[in-house]
């Protein structure tokens, strides 16, 4: 690993998220959330993947009035502002989902399974929710 | 109608809960009877009083607690299930040595047998899990 | 009888299982993640199709909008909210929840 | 429903136990069989369904030391003391994995789709695990 | 080397705590050094004093307090993980209006930041989860 | 890197989205309910033996055990201990774990 320093001089990893879980059946997507908006703080190169259900995450147009719960998908679009901005959707998730790059709530980078093989390979950390 | 109710899952971490109450909510508005509410595998999580969920998140416990009070509502805390992750009232506290317990308001601690009598009791059986 | 199915269809089995011990002209109603087989223009919409024509299905309106899926559910399943699914539950002889 | 009575008077209802977790890797078989034992306390009409990963509840050989777990397999073949005698396994989630009945540690009947389909709709009260 | 580990189930529900559990005191034997074990999601539950297990299984949460006093682990529990799911230490309970505590010996609790800084400082990170 | 996989390849699909995003050359540690996948004669024997050429299996030995399906492992897949496990995770540069 060659790892970078942060201006205080720091250690930073490449991170990647793996989120898999769809919103709101189980609390996964959400706290994962939790844990990338933190990796920001710490000044770490972060990456998120959504890949099998957790490309869901993004969907447009989620309402969550007659559920009670609360709605947290407009947080992903926060994410940019904390400079988390490698947001990587998996293409065989979302096509095997009938979505679309319009279909999700903020810019997503579409990878195909080969692209993620090698991205994956070279972070210092995984992290899989 | 009579309906017996099975939770499976704790509060949060999966949706069952929530579809549970939901569900509950919208039988008693329709004048059905709840025989009984039991709490079974992690499920019995939900009876507790130390949760303090965020302030714009709904809270699980506190809602269970304030609907078994407005209909009597029987929530049924299965035993062995609080035993193993650590759900206790003063009674079950005092048995097993501790020094505190933790059960939220309306629910109470009983033996699985409740879950066979509440099938036996009731019309319709609903499981709510993972 | 009623069947609940709560899971996936592209994570866990959980549908494939009801699909095949289902009785023919049972009600099945797709509850929280598994809300996502009730839509139109996916790998899995052809199985549920399929089925349609053996078995009556629904899906819970609540955990649609929760998703932002309620705009794509196929014809013919119908949408319901929780005094819907309590009615399903008494109208049927029982529930079965397939987890 | 054609309610049957105990001795006692009371009723008597068929319950069908639908165990579909393998053993160990989570609680779910574990505290299912606690239930099936507490309802024949309660003379019900009980039967448990073995199908998909349940079947590997039932499996002969099981040894938890290197685990550190409780094994709790030998339980299964207390049920017939406990007069919860009908124990079937879906023949289709039995043959996928490539188990036969020989596999069992216990005597159990081997059941087709459509026996199981018919079997089911008998039931009053159904519980999944 | 230095590891990382997070556990992301409760007792007894999951393997998870236990396949995490048995790593460690194998990576311990092999004079590894672990840098952190945090507890996220419903694996804040491990963090209990209050289970009382069947005498014939295993008592998962004494094992943690036990190997974290043996090898002075830090076993971390996720505050906000926590609150949803009613783990609290003295200061949580205070903090939040309760009239007790239940955290086990050998936990604290503390923020998300500890995961990542327990990824920052560790060789490899492993998670246990479901 | 070293993959681990703790789901049943019959309920869940955590082991197919493994063998598809997994470099060619990864070494794949099948534990907990995972270890099914490893076993002989089985519906998903196949789809393992293929992937063997692309990786390296390993089962973890406490979980075939616990499960009684320690003497039908195919050939071929390495059975570790925890020990094993933890040479496993330091030999690669870094760990997967699939959930």
């Amino acid at each position: 690993m060659s790892d970078e320093m942060t201006e205080e001089g720091g250690v930073i990893k490449k991170f990647m998220f793996v989120n898999r879980t769809a919103p709101y059946g189980t609390v996964y997507a959400l706290e994962s959330l939790e844990v990338v908006l933190i990796s920001a703080a710490f000044e770490q190169d972060a990456c998120v993947l959504f890949a099998d259900d957790g490309v869901y995450q993004l969907k447009k147009g989620q309402n969550t009035d007659a559920l009670g719960m609360k709605n947290f998908s407009p947080t992903y679009r926060a994410l940019e502002m904390y400079d988390v901005e490698k947001l990587y959707v998996d293409k065989e998730s979302m096509e095997a989902r009938g979505l679309t790059k319009d279909d999700f709530i903020v810019d997503v980078e579409v990878k195909t399974s080969a692209e993620i093989v090698s991205m994956m390979e070279d972070m210092d950390m995984v992290l899989n929710y | 109608m009579k309906f017996s109710i099975a939770i499976h899952e704790g509060p949060y971490t999966h949706e069952a809960s929530d579809t549970a109450y939901q569900f509950i909510v919208a039988a008693l508005e329709k004048g059905h009877e709840i025989f009984r509410v039991f709490f079974y595998h992690d499920g019995v999580n939900n009876g507790t009083r130390l949760t303090t969920p965020p302030q714009d998140d709904r809270n699980i416990v506190k809602r269970w607690s304030e609907l078994a009070e407005k209909h009597s509502l029987d929530l049924v805390v299965c035993v062995a299930a609080a035993q193993r992750r650590g759900i206790a009232d003063a009674d079950e506290s005092k048995r097993n040595g501790k020094d505190t317990d933790n059960i939220a308001p309306g629910f109470r601690i009983s033996g699985l047998g409740q879950l066979i009598e509440s099938c036996i009791q009731s019309d319709r059986h609903l499981t709510f899990g993972d | 009888m009623l069947h609940t199915v709560n899971k996936s269809p592209y994570t866990k089995n959980s549908l494939d299982t009801c699909l095949r011990l289902a009785k023919e002209g049972s009600a099945i109603l797709l509850i929280e993640d598994g809300v996502y087989a009730a839509l139109t223009g996916s790998e899995v919409t052809s199985k549920v199709e399929a089925a349609m024509k053996k078995f009556t299905f629904y899906a819970l309106g609540a955990d649609l909008d929760a998703r932002g899926v309620q705009d794509r559910v196929i014809d013919g399943i119908t949408v319901v909210d929780y005094a819907g699914f309590v009615n399903l539950a008494t109208e049927n002889s029982g529930v079965q929840s397939w987890l």
